[in-house]
């Protein structure tokens, strides 16, 4: 199987989509002639021409409200935010219209959208640039919300997302986009809302999604070395949740460590310790710990910004924690 | 109102502009439309009062030459969005009384299935895109119909309704932007009946003649009397053209009043603004305006009046009982249309 | 005590604070002439003069930012939101500015401000007007968020906002205006981040906080008659969150229920779980029950409306869930 | 760029504004300011290359008369409030290259002890408000600086810089609507740099004259050349003085160019824009104007030139090793700051 980058493989997806179905658009800040801000649509003007590939002003919540406006008269828009933190200024057109407006309207208009980009810390962006959104989109019904961390899952869910009739949201990684992986040519798609094993183990489940992925797979690895097994479970999609998948892995393992990107009151962590004290409670040998970012603003100098972000040591620790290993 | 303002509402004239070229069976249908609403709104509030209706409700009295005069130019394949104070819009489009009131009691045969209520009208088959309630967040959801138009090469166009307040905000100014640069079939109406809640344009906006806001993106701009079912056509009618045949928009301020209180929770005057000013406003009543220009044409009788009158209210009667007969939906209806159980 | 209205304790509260530091102004739409959405400040326009209480163009992210600016340079801004609902458009001016500017200027700058206005559904307003965002809110390092559930709460946590030398979040009820209760005159202050225990009982711990504290009061009474004794946590400030007051409610009852107006996923509630499993894992008899409002936007039918909404029915049955007896 | 953009381009004189009045002294102030700026961000870029400086990193290179010009003007006790792009408008306010070098390099005697970063400039002793990364996001708080003037009955004003791009987004434009509308002492400063990004002004913006957006808020508006700094000198100096004595704002389009990427990650020519472009612009290079203009006049000598930039080049060089040496933060500052623990 070709070996691509998560770039190339949002960028195959979103390339095969539009010449599938001439309904589907890319529209952001240089999406078209600097060819994405981080390249994922390199080429595409060339190929689409400026109707298709739209570079607007830095208007996030005017074009997120034009996405809105294209997908309820029937187009498949797929929104690019520079990076997620700028998306709080569109927050309103995601939340009180695109994920509102199937309901309020009483199931007449569908919104068929993608809003994408790269979500989470980067590398010294400070604390502006540098914050994971899924919780917050979590918290919103009308939403799905996908996290893909490898290439393979970042083609099939951002397909996924584009052929589906409900406001998707797409959080992808800067840290991600020179990653490499298997993918394969041509057209596949990964189900929403289905978590992946992505290994197998009985001594403690780590439940994690989106750039944490590699983290959780860097400590099976290690924690492999020291006989211990741990079932990695990815949630690929933060909403809905797989509480299916979640439950089977800790129902084996009977020890749980969540580890995500974003910040620890009422994060996705929380809600995934809420599903598995409520459905394993007499299977739970230990209590659930977290792995998330330090309660605080990300901070510009190296050793701080470190220290901040959820990694591979603390999750370890989290693991040989919840194993009363310490 | 400050005295520039005062000035600016006196020159225009009470006679209907375009009478030379007057179209007896058009202005039947233009007074039918708009006594419609009248009528229509009066009952609403009737029934709000009753209870019958919940939740904030915004009253169209006084605005219903700018729906009608705006709405009776589009084809049915055009588009049409607005604000929360939809009630008219909705009628004047063509959504039935039956589907708009059983929407405001809430029940399952009006048009959003009662889950929209008084804010939120909507209507596929009527391309008519809601009913908003965040002030200025249905303006870029206008600017992308304009885009989807064009982007599928269409001669649609999409007019946009709006309060004054709106071209304060950040949403305004983005869309309009866009739309400006590059050049979306949208026609932007602002409805200026003076007052944002509380608030009088002029404490809110740094200009007073807010349609020259259209310059900052280098789009056409026009104002027009919106009590005068006539001039609200032409103006728009303009606006139309340009957007259906050069697919530029304009922005189209409308003044217009508003009868009543803001929502039917504050008070139709008092704080913010006195009687005197309302009473003078009410002499220029666009129904009345339209109905004593047909009737000096001698194109309305006083029966033909009368019995209008009465065909409505007896259908408004008939949307009062179709709604309360209407029931709600059942539970589990509340958690479908969540999501959309649908690709492609 | 004076029973009064908790809208008057929250005019009372700005009222003496603007009295009593001429830096506190006041600053929204409709908050001068039209005497506040909701009244809270009427009279204040009078007595204060228009520099001080000033109405804004709808203009919240442009208004919320203004606050900034003059919380930077010494002044201490409460900013209205008419709804919390409006505030999404100037999220970004509260996570990006506000609750970063300390932290990112090395800090030098401290935002002494409040932003406050009512929150969560009233009666029908559908699903733009009826959203709760304590969780949003809580999740972001360097807010502090409150959530008074009654007048003497709603007079006390506001004023130790306005005098918090850092970014405030005061959560209201339109639903509570109305409500009454004993409120000293003058004034006294509240300490943020500090839990009130507002019924004692030993059978199960209700945590909660803002307008769901009535409902849980009404639970605990109804609760009583069939000699079901429970601890009423009323959290009353949700960021920071008073973890010891829970952990000695939940090591007394062994049993808890956490009561809240907003969504499930990523709600508060999942945070209070998270504590509790964490500090009680080996006293909980039962798993900790949700109670929230349901997973959908807000439907304006009254029926369906009423179904959405966490209430007393719903509180009572996660009490009995929780102790196993249904 | 488009035709008539070079046409207005090339009607501004060559010869720097206000010569007539040549002060020797501050000429060479404000050479030094410029030339200071210059060489410490070609060292800046050094830096990063070596990867003592991380994040996005913005140089200010063929800007520097903007920075000079305007904050030359200001007192003490007026403020600053600006982007990401802020190392010249730091300096030119008066931090010390350490302390802007030593925050660049995430040390704790950087100004913002390392927390902040190249984007995040702060002094509160010298009102400098900061560095802020959110397009758009910091105009608002310029007007909330200019109410607080305001509130206390100063006569201080704000400047507020910002590029080109910010003139679209929504936060401009609620905020200079009520500048204009309350009369807030701001001094809101585009630089029009002709480019956000990879995205010309042209494609972004539906009119191309940006400052004429002020007439939209009733607000004083100006353009200046923005390589001349006795040009930007004047327009700023009237702004400053319409702020300060009369309490009203302006807004005032500075036309310049970047001589450098967007930022550190950005080539310096190819996809949006030509090197024949670049070139052609850098041939106005401020710093070069002025110093020919003052070797004209017989103000400055090939050997003060050397001396001078020695002497900056070993104060630049005094602040590498400053910072370099500077620590990072102890391990538990990570959890400082982030609130004060101080109430009144
Ligand atoms: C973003 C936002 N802020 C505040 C409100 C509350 N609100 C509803 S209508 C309104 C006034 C709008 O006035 P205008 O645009 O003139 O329209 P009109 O009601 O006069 O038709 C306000 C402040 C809101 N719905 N949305
Ligand atoms: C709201 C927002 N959207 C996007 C970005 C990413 N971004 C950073 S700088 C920039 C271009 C800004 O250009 P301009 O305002 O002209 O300033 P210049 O960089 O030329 O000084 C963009 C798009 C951002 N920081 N904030
Ligand atoms: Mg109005
Ligand atoms: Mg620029």
């Amino acid at each position: 199987m070709p070996v691509i980058t998560y770039r190339d493989a949002l960028g195959d997806a979103i390339r095969e989509e539009m010449r599938r179905d001439d309904r589907v658009f890319l529209m952001g800040e240089e999406v078209a002639v600097y060819n994405g801000a981080y390249k994922v649509s390199k080429g595409f003007l060339q190929e689409f021409g400026e109707m298709r590939v739209v570079d607007t002003p830095i208007t996030e919540l005017g074009f997120a409200g034009v996405g809105v406006g294209a997908a309820m008269v029937g187009l498949r828009p797929v929104i690019e935010f520079m990076t997620w933190n700028f998306a709080l200024l569109a927050i309103d057109q995601v939340v009180n219209a695109a994920a509102k407006m199937l309901y309020m309207s009483g199931g007449q208009f569908n919104m068929p959208m993608v809003f994408r980009g790269p979500n989470g810390a980067a590398l010294q962006l400070a604390a502006q640039h540098s914050q994971a959104w899924e919780s917050w989109l979590a918290h919103i019904p009308g939403l799905k919300v996908v996290a893909p961390g490898t290439p393979y899952d970042a083609k099939g869910l951002l397909k996924s997302a584009i052929r589906d009739d409900n406001p998707v949201c797409v959080l992808e990684g800067e840290m991600l986009y020179n990653t490499k992986g298997e993918v394969p040519e041509g057209d596949y798609t990964i189900p929403l809302g289905k978590a992946d094993l992505k290994r197998e183990g009985d001594h403690c489940t780590i439940v994690t999604h989106g750039k944490m992925v590699l983290v959780a797979m860097q400590a099976a690895d290690q924690l492999a070395k020291d006989g211990i097994r741990v079932d990695v479970v990815d949630l690929r999609t933060v909403r809905p949740i797989d509480v299916d998948a979640i439950v089977t892995s800790v129902k084996k393992t009977n020890r749980a460590v969540v580890l995500e990107e974003g910040w620890e009151l009422c994060g996705v962590g929380a809600q995934v310790v809420d599903y598995v004290q409520r459905e394993c409670f007499d299977l739970l040998d230990a209590p659930v710990v977290r792995v998330h970012q330090a309660d605080v603003p990300m901070p510009y100098t190296k050793s701080l910004e470190k220290a901040a972000k959820p990694d591979l040591p603390k999750t370890i620790a989290a693991v040989r924690k919840v194993m009363y290993l310490d | 109102m400050s005295p520039s303002t005062m000035a600016a509402a006196k020159k225009k004239p009470d006679t209907p502009k375009g009478a030379a070229k007057s179209d007896p069976a058009l202005n039947m249908e233009l007074l039918h439309s708009m006594l419609l609403q009248r009528r229509f709104e009066e009952r609403t509030a009737e029934a709000y009062a009753l209870g019958k209706i919940g939740g904030f409700c915004h009253l169209y009295i006084g605005q219903e030459a700018v729906s009608t005069g705006s709405l009776s130019l589009l084809r049915p394949d055009d588009y049409v969005i607005t604000t929360y104070r939809d009630h008219g819009q909705a009628l004047a489009r063509g959504m039935t009384p039956r589907a708009v009131m059983a929407e405001l009691f809430g029940r399952q045969d009006g048009c959003s299935k009662g889950k929209g209520g008084s804010m939120h009208m909507f209507d596929r088959n009527l391309n008519f895109l809601g009913g908003h309630g965040i002030v200025g967040g249905h303006v870029p959801v206008a600017a992308g119909v304009g885009f989807a138009i064009k982007y599928r090469g269409g001669d649609q166009v999409i007019i946009c309704f709006m309060g004054e307040s709106v071209v304060n905000t950040g949403a305004f100014h983005e869309a309009l932007n866009m739309a400006g640069l590059w050049k979306l079939p949208c026609v932007f109406i602002i409805e200026n009946n003076r007052y944002g809640m509380g608030t009088a344009l002029e404490r809110a906006s740094a200009i007073h003649d807010i349609y020259e806001r259209g310059a900052a993106y280098n789009m056409r701009r026009a104002q027009c009397d919106g009590q005068d079912v006539f001039a609200v056509r032409e103006a728009v009618g303009e606006a139309i053209e340009l957007a259906r045949k050069e697919q530029a928009p304009t922005l189209l301020e409308v003044r217009t009043y508003r009868f009543m209180g803001h929502s039917m929770s504050d008070a139709v005057s008092g704080t913010y603004r006195t009687k005197a000013e309302l009473e003078e406003y009410m002499k220029r009543d666009p129904i009345v305006l339209l109905r004593t220009r047909m009737q000096e044409n001698g194109e309305l009788t006083d029966e033909q009046l009368a019995k209008m009158d009465e065909d409505i209210k007896a259908q408004v009667q008939d949307a009062w009982d179709f709604a309360d007969a209407s029931p709600e939906l059942p539970a589990e209806a509340l958690y479908e249309d969540v999501y959309a159980d649908t690709h492609t």
